[in-house]
């Protein structure tokens, strides 16, 4: 370790935030750039599972709330875009990356929409997960990464709330809403389990990353808090979590449970999920055919540029 | 306190606000098919910002117009259980997205309406249509602000862009005119000193439309040709594939507290 | 006369007569959708044929699913009343047409399965099955060949034609393997004699898609990975959509005679 | 009038058929091409209106009817293509004359289907005034017009018939459906008036196409032939003609009725119908994007042609 790192490890051990003009090493940065722009890629192809029923919301109350959330999804990506462009790469090297294959997004918006209470268990469960990973990351060692984290929990957290209301309309409704929160419920579970990661003990980069204060939980303690919150959870709104063996462990202070079917997450991974090829292909084709607005923009801003200031 | 109900009929005050809360649904249901397709990050909150301010002000026009009509109904039944030849919109309003472009235009024409229409509405003799105007008004100049700009940077930008954007105004063009053709309803509306007559908002539309096409360097088409219908229900074929899937659940849901 | 009834529980056989009725009923949907937009007046018409057979396909199997339940429902309340989950097609059927190519080899995928599938049901120890698979196999043999022809004249057409065709192929082939996946309703209809195993049909349709594809320049994607989940109720997204419009009218109007 | 024409035209008055390879008059010719162009242009055009409901047919059976229609309509655009090409033009060059605005299609499909019972009135209405006009092109002069003719209106006749019985069940059905049928007779009767064309009073080319036998008898005499059918119709169903002066003339043996609004028919010709942007626009769109499978089969077919035969 040269005497740079050392220095830099002795700041983040001691709680400072790193800046985008101070020194780091450059696996802190890569790793960074690939952590914040996956996370950014992940708000903007999440506007796509919800923004498929954004047109067939059930109530204009609940149409309005599902517009607002899409809208913050999009705010936040600015966000996070925003922060690793302090670290030297500009939104559109990320997104071209993204469409090239080479940069992922969260798996779980490769998974359908298919009920309305699909919008209920993507606050309640995907948000739920969501935040689990970054309340945390507001103490994260890079400052423009863990301010943004701030902003972004405080709006997730409301998005929950939101999604739990749904879930519990449509558990306490008629059959056929129940039907539905239970399949939604039936289809999310394991999903927002996997968005946790695989167990810690198979990844590489994990050690350092923790080090780095870049990760502050393990894989496996966050979706151990997040299936100790959400259980009971659950429970309350009368619904089944598809688990047979989730149960409750006084010994250990919280629940026993399945380990999702982790070769399904290494082909949605692959790029076999239900929707991969349809997420990432929206979001080329929005690209590409708005090229033409993106020029036009840029060649105006040129033609004003040039043109005297008294016209 | 002014009420609208002690100077006009109930039938034409109902009818009359369900133009504007079926304008202002249809529309924001089309700039919501937007949602992550459009050409930048920037656009897709802009477009979802007009949307919410659309879907917010049909639930306050809608809300008044059940009250009005007096038989249950609110802004869900209104919204999710007429079929099209009981909506009221403009049918600039239920036109395809087509590309941005498209959208755009048919944003700027029917906020370039809107905002002299709301600011008008402000000073009506009921004071919840004033209080809906006043509202409604300041989202509006913003809206239009921001498509009155990009109408001319794109319309001014590259040759295509140019042409894209001419080719949607010459495509909506004829479907304009609609906005300023009064019926009986606005003559009655506007004897109460509840609305002003649409064909007053002209000169207004007409020099902020010819102010940015003119520097948007876009022609303004020389037909005035205008299609008309939606006002009373007879629209295009688009509206009923756009009601079709907007009023999925609760046809097939009836019932239901969602 | 032998009756399915005597052989299988009601339940199992009318899980089965779905998967037959909303595959030709949801394919049929797609196929009509091209109704005055495709490539050349000939493609018109044979679209129309294929969706009009296909139409017809779905209305023998509901009639009859229908009956099995025994509560009444018929061809129309199968068809206009059930949500998508309740739909068991294959999500092949429901994939969108894209580009002609697309829906072409959609159909050729489909029809290259249908075929064989149909001529063992010709033999099912149900008569009923038999008597529907008699019908629809003489209509499907007659599309099979027309879809393959197609299929292998574009694929050894233009460049543009060939990488059209194959990005086709490409996308769709993900979906080709959910109609192998038996399970245990397919079990107890084999076991009953009343229909084939669904693995026992890939020989046959293996050796169609090669023939077709080699002549027709193609390659084979080399993935086999398999979507799965329409037989059991669990679509992609399209379904929904589809349905919205196809349900439209029944689902405003219930009750009413048309 | 040169001894050839001499010799047409009294072949023509004979009752003669005048067959492709015949000498005719080059404005017989083109007059031909016109109108067989149009008709089929029409029949292709057609299936637009209708084709919106497809997708949205209350029955099965319904659609089953209607989707057997619209091909039907596409067949006949095929045989008026072929009787089209006798004379000499292709069908490609009738279709780009089309999409270039130089020929036009029955302007009664500029009108918008926007409720299932337009479905009924198209086949009621438009596909009466469709007989009136054809029946007697079933004697016109020219051979393969006649002879496609009687295949045509031997299939409008069982449309229209279909057409009515949709009518019938709408007009007998609940509240909603008989103002659905109410709705469509009050948007379609004027345009099927126009049908017919302005009175030949009006028209230039009348005299010398009924000299001719390509036009039988006058706009006028078969529009009034077409209310005198239709009216009785309209009272069976129970359904108002919109139209305050229809009553029957006991003098003249018809009923006495109310013009259409000739200014509209001239606006939608001149393209201001609800639908000519549209309708026109579906069909050059289909054809674009066709471009690429017409020129995949020629060149196949090309290939095909110099492969050795053992191949």
């Amino acid at each position: 370790m040269s005497e740079e790192e050392r220095a830099f490890q002795e700041r983040i051990d001691r709680g400072d935030k790193i800046e985008p003009n101070d020194w780091m090493p450059d696996g802190y940065r890569k790793t960074l750039i690939r952590q914040i722009g996956q996370h950014a890629h992940s708000e903007i192809v999440g506007q796509l599972p919800e923004g498929n029923w954004i047109t067939r919301a059930p109530t204009l109350e609940r149409k309005a709330i599902l517009l607002a959330k899409v809208q913050d999804e999009a705010g936040h990506g600015l966000y996070l875009y925003c922060a690793a462009e302090t670290l030297g790469v500009s939104r559109d090297e990320l997104i071209e990356l993204l469409h090239a294959g080479k940069m992922k997004y969260s798996s779980i918006f490769n998974y359908p929409t298919l009920n309305w209470a699909d919008i209920g268990a993507i606050g309640w469960l995907v948000d739920g997960a969501a935040i689990m990973n970054q309340v945390p990351l507001q103490r994260t060692s890079f400052g423009p990464y863990a301010r943004a984290m701030v902003r972004i929990c405080k709006e997730e957290s409301f998005h929950q709330r939101q999604g739990f209301d749904i879930m519990m309309k449509m558990a306490r409704g008629t059959q056929d809403l129940r039907r539905m929160a239970q399949d939604a419920l039936d289809r999310y579970w394991y999903p927002s389990l996997m968005m946790f990661g695989p167990s810690d003990k198979e990844s590489v980069h994990s050690a350092q990353s923790m080090a780095w204060k870049i990760k502050i939980n393990t894989n496996d303690e966050l979706r151990q808090k997040f299936v100790d919150q959400t259980a009971p959870q659950a429970d309350y709104l009368g619904l089944k979590i598809p688990d047979e063996k989730l149960r409750w462990n006084e010994e250990k202070g919280g629940y026993d449970f399945s380990e999702p079917d982790w070769n399904e997450f290494f082909e949605v991974l692959k790029g076999n999920g239900p929707c991969n090829r349809e997420r990432l292909g929206a979001r080329i084709r929005a690209w590409d055919d708005g090229a033409w607005v993106r020029e036009g923009l840029m060649a105006h801003a040129e033609k004003q540029a040039i043109r005297p200031a008294a016209e | 306190m002014t009420e609208a109900s002690d100077l006009i009929a109930n039938d034409i005050l109902f009818d009359w606000l369900l133009r504007r809360g079926d304008t202002a649904l249809v529309l924001g249901h089309r700039v919501s098919e937007w949602c992550g397709h459009a050409p930048a990050l920037e656009e897709d909150i802009a477009l979802a910002n007009v949307a919410l301010d659309l879907i917010g002000q049909a639930r306050l026009w809608l809300s008044y117009a059940g009250e009005v009509e007096g038989k249950g109904r609110g802004e869900n039944e209104l919204a999710f259980l007429r079929d099209a030849w009981d909506f009221r919109n403009l049918l600039l309003a239920e036109q395809p997205n087509g590309d941005f472009g498209q959208t755009l235009m048919r944003q700027f024409l029917i906020e370039a309406y809107d905002l002299p229409l709301l600011r008008a509405l402000e000073r009506s003799a009921d004071e919840r249509i004033a209080a809906i105007a006043a509202k409604a008004g300041k989202e509006t100049a913003y809206h239009l602000d921001r498509s009155s700009d990009l109408v001319i940077r794109l319309g001014d930008g590259t040759s295509e862009s140019h042409a894209r954007m001419q080719s949607a105004l010459d495509t909506l063009w004829p479907f304009s005119g609609e906005m300023f053709c009064g019926d009986g309803v606005d003559d009655a509306m506007s004897d109460a000193g509840l609305a002003p007559k649409p064909e007053s908002l002209k000169p207004a539309w007409t020099e902020t439309v010819e102010a940015v096409l003119a520097e948007a360097t876009l022609t303004r088409p020389q037909s005035d040709f205008a299609h008309s219908g939606g006002l009373s229900g007879r629209h295009t074929e688009h509206l009923g594939h756009l009601l079709a899937q907007m009023q999925f659940l609760q046809r097939a849901y009836p019932g239901a507290t969602w």
